[in-house]
């Protein structure tokens, strides 16, 4: 028999405000509440809630509360009660436990360790409310030799760049670890507001090629989806190499969620797994990197900006390096707190570093060969406001992705289930009386509104700095200073401890 | 004029609307002081067919029935182009349940007269209490 | 211990102006040194200095190197390294006057140079990226010694103190150019080092900058991948780097340069005509690290001219002027009217907007 | 342009708003043999029973003839119409002019001939807010009340006066209660549920003769009352049509558009006939929105409009103590029945589209089922299953749903 194990969570229902509408148990996929006909009462079930906050969300009266539970084991420093409950599960049913998105772990948070400068006296801080406030940018290759015409205008011989009105972008996020409606949230948002969001590894519907030019398609080890229009109708074409939440290890789509869309989206059978490899299986190095590199540009006659996404890992800055040198126009760093629709555990609470340390080595060391110019830099995993967007752009990235706010303002709850399919918020799930709950009409607007709000955030920032274009704040390190970090952490940082002058 | 429309393809039968037409026509602060233990009746319904839900409550039709039905001119069409029923002419005969080809006027609970979604214009809500709960959108208020 | 500049990053309020005859008419720096006064609040006496073109016409085909000496140490080092690179064809200390306001001056040397043809010839450089890279070569590596002007037929005059007691103690009434440009200086934070007054130049190119910018770090970190070391810190230093990597390096003109440095906004150039928008679009995609924001005018003194550029914005005021053929450049009027009050117009160039008066020979004639 | 309007009841109200939905300025009269403004004539009963009161029977409220800018003369009757010099004779002597004439005449109490009859003292009709206020008069808890004529009248006076009475007795000839308008499971269904409120059905029998305070029967027996209700039927008032030269069959026979035989006068109301959409039938259908609608055509048309009214059809929601009776169009082709207990439902289908349905204790949404009638939609393109039981809009295609929901109706 298993072992019994007690649920984190308790739903607590006050009995005082509940008027048994039952939109609790109408809400529910995990199928937690109940209406009992004979005390005519509600009841829940705690032992199915993943605290989705979906019940809580909807009542009515608000009379629902989700409470960590109080049981415990007996006080170990050292085996705390969820690690002891994950060897239970793992005694129960020999499985690899699996989780979804972004690293739990209390490491530390690097952005919440730096602090952002302000004008006084010497130099005035600027109103974005009076004056222009640029955020708009272009990401590519920035490396030109001036050439000039018979006229002795400048040419034109830039490569490829994607031109952003923020420095935000929607990460990647495929097309079956998210839903139908979540994806046309995300590209109706991306083209409302002039960004870019990303098909992930899971193809692109064919209702959503409208939104080509603000779409990113990745080209993933499973290569799902690919073919000649996928890549025609993208603004850019994002080679993945790895994921900040799982570096290391490829993609696990379960076939539940292969549903006759997806699989005709993925160009895969319906209701079989959908995996991809863990490496590219025509990259074993980097010459083959600058390879694949080459052929999507042959494959779209160098109109599209390449980028290559890594996970941060330890020798990020060298890896780094090898891809400026490898044609791409942009590396899009992700952070070991990258959200993920589903990865081992143990992979995504230990493998791989910060995307703030990543972001810094990674820039400093491109200068410091000359070739920052050869690669705009993203990073993602994770970027949970408009500060980290500031304080990211002044260690030296030119934009940031955003995936786990996105879903947030989408209605994720962070209940961190994906795997399981059912999401109550309608994002991460293909079943279809959940995915409608995801209104994309809603979606979108929300997903703009956060956008729209991080952007004015970031210009106030910005106009705080004295700063009136996000290209002058980009690798500003100065407007940095550390707090709580050490003198490693610093150098790695390539800031100063506040209070340290100028 | 604006009205109510539905759109069924996100509906999520979550009844949510039934329960704040009810709270709405108390006048209220508090849902659960206002509900709690009593049987609603609403003039918005959630149909539930299978994975099919949609509202249903007074389209305020251009040429109603309803009013040109109505055997004590209890039920009049104002120039807002709200259809309203006046609760004390109304002599509960259900003339109008018998012509409403939506099913969208019911008898009230007491059992001496109709009832119908007034678009809120009869409580203080401002803007029909059902949309601005509806956590989806499937109910709108708008003109079209 | 107070750091000196290069040791700390050191931006500063200032006042500056500049003159220029272009009829080529040369002029004394006695008016420099009398507009200046007039401003004589903008600084607080913590730097001050003088760039004129023109004035060494015996020499114009030398380059004219001024260094600062802690000692006859560093002299020594710096006269070794010189001769292993260069043809020095004049060499003295340069003449100054005693003022009793300014203090602690370093040995203040001058030499007239030429690079050795084989040395030139072996590092395969470009003359002039030669003789820059000496310069970084005597900054950065010669404890005590620091070359502060490097141009031909033009110098650099600068010191701690108010600009007119430098004018003064420099004898600048002795010397005669077509164009002049001065600096007073406020910094905020500077124990006064004689190095790290302004202006700050690097071949013939001079800078004098009033403000405080905003973007130092961005635009110093992506300048200092093209070889150039910002050792001092100041905004002075790394606009001066930028001019010269735009227009020496990357072949831009002024005009295009400003486009880059205090460039227009993008709802700015989108409203303008369609090869003016194509062009600085194209220039703010190609360089957009090298944009500069905070408060800036400057004046960049060139062999044969000047220019006048605010950062886009606006945010330091900058007045131009013209009389006859003479130009004026400065951070307040009343300093221009001071030693011309009877001028032929007066005006105020717009945030981004440079203004470029040359020598008539430059542009073709006159106007 | 003078609109001259006889009647002043729900066709005639509903003419002048048809007017002056079209012509806002053109002068109104309205003509009625009644002494009050228009009110909802069913309600005579409701008003006994308590339900309302005279307060709130006004049809419209008391401003509407000032606003539409109507002449009401109240208490004078169309005597005669001269079709030719487009004038209308008035009791009291005057003539009116017209441009344009409706007869909204309605229809009166049928009285037959019966021995004895003209001797009753305490008798009454039970059609207009006068009879209603002249029976009230007459009401006690002393009194024993017989009634004839167990159909829509009768029954709806019975329920008004049967807490104000001692005791009513219901004769009819038919064999069982509202034999017009239920089958027979749906008249046992209401004769039972009103025999247990204590009225006596007197069924199969009629009165052949009225002596002091009782009505002897032909079967024989007799009837004691104190007042008695003549409520056999109603006879619609054709004559003065009739006489000015206009075609009248069993009503005034009009097009659609309510336009009679003689130039620029129309007809609507009790006094009209129309073609039965559900029967096919021409007959009168004297019933309110069938007045209302057919008056407010007429109205339009009258103002120079080109309305239609076509889709007339019986339509009865009727009644008693709370319970319920909906019913409409023709009980013709094969039936279905659902229900059970007091609900009962029975659906009339031919040529695969509903007919006509009769729904007692089960009022809720009947609406969709009398459009299905009214709109003669084939049932194929339907839940039919689903509504036998329960009339939802989920039996229907989403795309009527849409059709229904998601756009102006």
């Amino acid at each position: 028999m298993d072992m019994y194990i007690q649920p984190e969570y308790e739903v607590v229902r006050r009995e005082d405000r509940c008027i048994a509408c039952r939109v609790c148990e109408r809400q529910c996929a995990n199928l937690v509440h109940s209406f009992d006909p004979e005390t005519g009462k509600m009841q829940a079930d705690d032992s199915k809630c993943v605290n989705c906050h979906r019940c809580v969300c909807l009542c009515p009266t608000h009379a629902l509360k989700i409470v960590k539970s109080d049981d415990t084991y007996r006080q170990n420093a050292n085996w705390d009660g969820q690690t002891i409950n994950e060897v239970y599960k793992q005694a129960n049913a020999g499985g690899v436990l699996l989780s979804s998105m972004g690293n739990p772990k209390p490491f530390p948070v690097f952005w919440d360790k730096m602090l952002v400068n302000a004008s006084q006296v010497t130099n005035p801080p600027i109103d974005p409310l009076r004056e222009p406030m640029e955020t708009q940018l272009y990401l590519g290759k920035r490396t030109v030799k001036i050439e000039r015409d018979e006229r002795g205008r400048i040419k034109n011989t830039l490569p490829p760049q994607l031109k952003l009105s923020a420095p935000i972008m929607f990460s990647a996020m495929s097309y079956g670890s998210i839903s139908y409606n979540a994806h046309e949230a995300l590209a109706r948002a991306a083209e409302e507001l002039g960004i870019y969001y990303n098909t992930g590894e899971g193809g692109l519907h064919k209702d959503f090629y409208k939104y080509g030019k603000n779409t990113i398609v990745q080209v993933a080890s499973g290569r799902f989806g690919v073919f000649k229009d996928y890549l025609e109708t993208a603004a850019a074409i994002e080679i993945k190499m790895g994921q900040g939440a799982k570096p290391g290890i490829g993609g696990h789509l379960p076939g539940a969620k292969i549903s006759a869309d997806v699989s005709e989206t993925r160009m895969i059978p319906e209701g079989v797994d959908a995996i991809s490899p863990a490496p590219h299986h025509d990259i074993y190095s980097i010459e083959d990197l600058r390879q694949l590199v080459y052929s999507l540009k042959e494959a779209t006659e160098y109109k599209k900006p390449v980028i290559v996404k890594i996970a941060a890992v330890h020798n990020v800055a060298a890896i780094a390096s090898g891809i400026a040198r490898s044609g791409a126009d942009i590396i899009a760093i992700d952070g070991y707190r990258g959200g993920t629709g589903a990865a081992p555990t143990r992979i995504r609470d230990n493998v791989g570093i910060p995307v703030e340390l990543a972001l810094a080595e990674v820039d400093a060391r491109l200068r410091e060969e000359g070739i920052r110019d050869e690669v705009s830099i993203v990073v993602g995993g994770s970027v949970r406001s408009s500060a980290d967007v500031v304080k990211a752009i002044a260690l030296g990235a030119d934009a940031c992705y955003i995936g786990t706010a996105a879903l947030l303002a989408l209605g994720c709850h962070l209940c961190r289930t994906c795997h399981e399919g059912k999401c109550n918020w309608g994002i991460a799930t293909q079943r279809p009386d959940l995915v409608k709950r995801l209104n994309p009409d809603i979606g979108y607007k929300r997903l703009v509104n956060l956008v729209t709000a991080w952007n004015h955030e970031i210009q106030e920032m910005m106009g705080g700095m004295g700063i009136n274009s996000v290209e002058a704040l980009r690798g500003n390190r100065l407007m940095l200073r550390g707090i709580g970090l050490t003198d490693t952490e610093l150098r790695i940082l390539g800031i100063k401890y506040a209070g340290e002058s100028l | 004029m604006k009205r109510i429309y539905v759109n069924e393809k996100w509906c999520l039968g979550c009844h949510l609307c039934e329960y704040e037409c009810a709270f709405a026509a108390t006048g209220l602060s508090d849902m659960a002081k206002a509900l709690k233990g009593k049987r609603i009746a609403p003039k918005i319904r959630v149909e539930d067919c299978g994975d099919i839900h949609f509202a249903v409550n007074c389209r305020h039709c251009k040429d109603a029935l309803c009013v040109k039905s109505c055997i004590s001119g209890a039920l009049s069409k104002g120039e807002d182009g709200v259809v309203r029923i006046d609760r004390d002419k109304c002599v509960g005969c259900l003339t109008c349940v018998l012509v409403c080809p939506y099913g969208a006027i019911m008898p009230a609970p007491d059992g001496h007269a109709a009832q119908k979604c007034q678009l809120c214009t009869d409580n203080t809500c401002g803007v029909p209490n059902c949309v601005a709960h509806c956590p989806n959108n499937a109910i709108v208020f708008e003109e079209r | 211990m107070l750091l000196k500049e290069g040791q700390f990053r050191n931006p500063s309020g200032c006042a500056v102006t500049g003159v220029i005859d272009r009829s080529g008419k040369s002029m004394s720096g006695e008016g420099m040194i009398e507009a200046i006064s007039v401003m004589h609040d903008r600084s607080n006496g913590l730097g001050g200095g003088f760039a004129g073109y023109g004035i060494y016409p015996h020499y114009k085909d030398f380059y004219a190197f001024h260094l600062f000496y802690d000692g006859n140490t560093a002299r020594a080092d710096t006269e070794k390294f010189l001769t292993r690179h260069f043809e020095i064809v004049y060499s003295s200390e340069i003449q100054t006057r005693k003022i009793p306001s300014v203090k602690d001056e370093p040995l203040i040397f001058r030499y007239f140079l030429a690079p050795l043809p084989q040395k030139l010839a072996n590092s395969h450089l470009d003359e002039r990226e030669y003789v820059a890279r000496c310069v970084n070569r005597v900054n950065a590596g010669i404890e005590g010694a620091y070359v502060f002007s490097c141009g031909k037929d033009m110098g650099i005059f600068k010191g701690v103190g108010y600009p007119e007691d430098i004018g003064r103690f420099y004898r600048l009434e002795e010397y005669e150019g077509y164009a002049w440009t001065c600096h007073g200086r406020y910094p905020t934070n500077t124990p006064g080092w004689w190095g790290g007054a302004h202006p700050f130049g690097l071949l013939d190119f001079s800078v004098v900058h009033n403000g405080e910018i905003s973007s130092y770090d961005a635009n110093r970190r992506y300048i200092e991948m093209f070889g150039y070391k910002c050792t001092l810190q100041t905004d002075t230093e790394v606009i001066t780097y930028i001019i010269d990597y735009l227009v020496r390096k990357q072949g831009l003109s002024l005009e295009e340069t400003a486009h880059v440095i205090a460039a227009s906004f993008w709802r700015t150039i989108r409203e303008k005509e369609e090869e003016t928008r194509e062009q600085e679009t194209l220039l703010r995609r190609m360089f957009p690290s090298l944009l500069v924001t905070g408060p800036f005018s400057i004046i960049l003194g060139f062999t044969g001219g000047l220019m006048a550029l605010n950062d886009r914005l606006k945010l330091r005021s900058v007045v131009c002027a013209e009389k006859g053929d003479k130009c004026y450049i400065a951070s307040e009027e009343s300093a221009i009217r001071r030693i011309e009050p009877d001028l032929d117009r007066v005006f105020s160039p717009a945030g981004g907007e440079p203004v470029i008066f040359k020598l008539y020979d430059q542009q073709g004639g006159r106007a | 342009m003078r609109y001259v309007i006889i009647g002043n009841s729900a066709a005639g109200v509903a003419a002048a708003e048809g007017i002056r939905s079209r012509d806002k300025s053109g002068e109104i009269v309205m003509i009625s043999e009644e002494k009050f403004p228009a009110y909802g004539r069913p309600l005579i009963s409701y008003y006994l029973l308590g339900a309302t009161d005279r307060a709130h029977m006004d049809y419209r409220p008391s401003d509407f003839y000032e606003k539409n800018g109507i002449t009401l003369r109240l208490g004078v009757r169309a005597e005669k119409i001269d079709p030719v010099g487009h004038t209308v004779l008035l009791s009291d002597g005057s003539e009116i002019g017209y441009d344009r004439l409706l007869a909204a005449t309605g229809s009166r109490s049928f009285v037959p001939p019966a021995e004895g009859l003209s001797e009753v003292k305490a008798k009454f009709t039970f059609m207009t807010l006068a009879d209603a206020l002249a029976l009230e008069k007459a009401l006690s808890k002393k009194k024993e009340v017989l009634i004839v004529g167990a159909g829509l009248i009768g029954l709806k006076c019975m329920e008004g006066i049967l807490g104000r009475v001692k005791k009513v007795t219901v004769i009819d000839m038919a064999d069982r209660v509202l034999s017009s308008i239920l089958d027979e499971k749906g008249s046992q269904i209401v004769q039972r549920q009103l025999e247990a409120r204590g009225v006596r059905f007197v069924l199969s029998d009629s009165v052949v003769r009225f002596e002091e305070g009782r009505a002897k029967l032909k079967s024989g027996g007799e009837i004691a009352f104190d007042l008695l209700v003549m409520a056999v039927g109603v006879r619609p008032n054709i004559e003065l049509v009739k006489e000015a030269g206009g075609k009248t069959d069993r009503g005034i026979v009009t097009d659609e558009g309510m336009r009679t035989s003689l130039p620029d006068v129309y007809a609507a109301g009790d006094c009209t006939e129309s073609s039965d959409i559900a029967s096919g039938k021409r007959r009168i259908l004297a019933l309110l929105p069938n007045a209302y609608r057919q008056g407010y055509c007429a109205g339009e048309n009258m103002a120079g409009g080109d309305a239609r009214f076509g889709d007339a059809m019986p339509l009865n929601a009727i009644g008693f103590f709370g319970s319920h009776i909906l019913t409409a169009g023709a009980y013709e082709g094969e039936s279905f029945i659902t229900g059970e207990g007091d609900t009962y439902r029975r659906f009339f289908v031919k040529d695969g589209v509903l007919k006509g349905f009769i729904l007692i204790g089960a009022p809720e949404r009947a609406g969709i089922y009398t459009a299905l009638v009214r709109e003669r939609r084939s049932l194929s393109e339907v839940d039919f299953e689903m509504l036998k039981t329960e009339p939802r809009l989920s039996a229907f295609s989403a795309e009527e749903r849409k059709k229904a929901l998601a756009a102006e109706v």
